[in-house]
């Protein structure tokens, strides 16, 4: 499956990206999420959380080919 | 109430307090309203170890955030006796002393209004993906972090 | 804080919103400010049996109004974090759908404007020696009472 | 004592005048009260405070030649 993730705040600095499209073999967010942190190590030391569907979502959501969303805390107002 | 469609909550650059005169204005035709109640976020230039925030740049995940402020404001109107609601967020770059956030609560009594006002205010700075990045005289940043 | 000297809070007619844009704005200079939080008092139509409230007319005791009105500011400030506090309140005519009364609470967190705005605004209701006549479409009257 | 007795709200309307002064033989706020319900009978339906000096005063208070003031309950904002 080819996913677009999209990055915010100081995570899109970390990565230096806002977003990318990756071919992934994998079913949830989960796995995703370890997928990620071996391809950027330094996300290991920050709190976030992902979202797909404009939705928060956790480590058992299924990936649907939506794009998903790396969202550090929050901190608007 | 008829279903209200989800806005587009977020303005490029400091919120202009000309707006915020025309939005009380715009009111003066809706004569079963009795109290306003309004909530402006202005950038502090906070000294951190010697260095002073000058602005903050804000981004955010904003269709997720109108869609997650949408709700928001759903409940509020579910819970409280209120007759409209006005909000605002700064995108990009606002400088120390300007306005990044404008929540504006209006309805025929003033008790509705207190208490939406702050629950909305609190619930818009918890839920929604809006990041903020404080950036300091010597041109470094740090992100912004509330409590 | 120096002492501050007892203000007159009272305007003849209704408050002009550009009046409260102009407020706002003055408050850019003050970089420790965070959190402003607003109330206005708008003149409602208010229905009474089948008669419709198209103004209403201010009067009051203004020396002690203001004697009293210092006092409930100097016991905010003294009560909670803040940066500055304006009060207004029309005297004379002021039409329905008019601003008539205007609270503005200035910090540099939203929690401690938005424990003093409501306090204050009840304290002046209560406690000032101000007096509204509902005059209604047929020129008939009576004497509004605060809940 | 001559005594400046200044009427508020409603109470304008009802005694027809925002202030007139008394040459009175009194000492106490409650002992003008009485003597206003006899020039004024209709006070009588009407809730009212006194202030002197710009303070609300009960009816032990010795008048003290400044102005009395005749308030109906506050309605502002």
């Amino acid at each position: 499956m080819k996913i677009k993730i999209r990055y915010y705040g100081q995570l899109a600095e970390i990565t230096n990206k806002n977003e990318e499209f990756l071919s992934v073999n994998i079913n949830t967010v989960g796995a995703l999420k370890r997928l990620l942190s071996v391809q950027y190590p330094e996300l290991e030391k920050f709190q976030f959380q992902f979202a797909q569907d404009n939705t928060i979502v956790d480590e058992n959501q299924k990936l649907n080919g939506s794009a998903v969303d790396l969202l550090p805390p929050f901190s608007g107002g | 109430m008829k279903k209200e469609e989800i806005k587009n909550i977020f303005r490029v650059g400091a919120i202009d307090p000309i707006s915020i005169s025309k939005s009380i204005a715009n009111h003066q035709s809706k004569t079963t309203i009795g109290a306003h109640s309004i909530f402006l976020g202005q950038v502090r230039a906070d000294a951190i170890d010697g260095n002073e925030v000058t602005a903050i740049e804000y981004t955010a995940q904003s269709e997720m955030a109108n869609k997650i402020c949408h709700e928001i404001k759903e409940a509020a109107f579910a819970q409280y006796k209120l007759s409209c609601m006005h909000i605002y967020h700064s995108l990009g770059i606002v400088k120390k002393g300007e306005l990044c956030f404008f929540v504006f609560v209006s309805g025929p009594h003033r008790k509705s209004v207190f208490k939406a006002l702050p629950q909305i205010v609190d619930e818009i700075k918890d839920k929604l993906p809006i990041f903020g990045k404080e950036i300091f005289k010597d041109a470094s940043h740090q992100w912004k972090i509330n409590q």
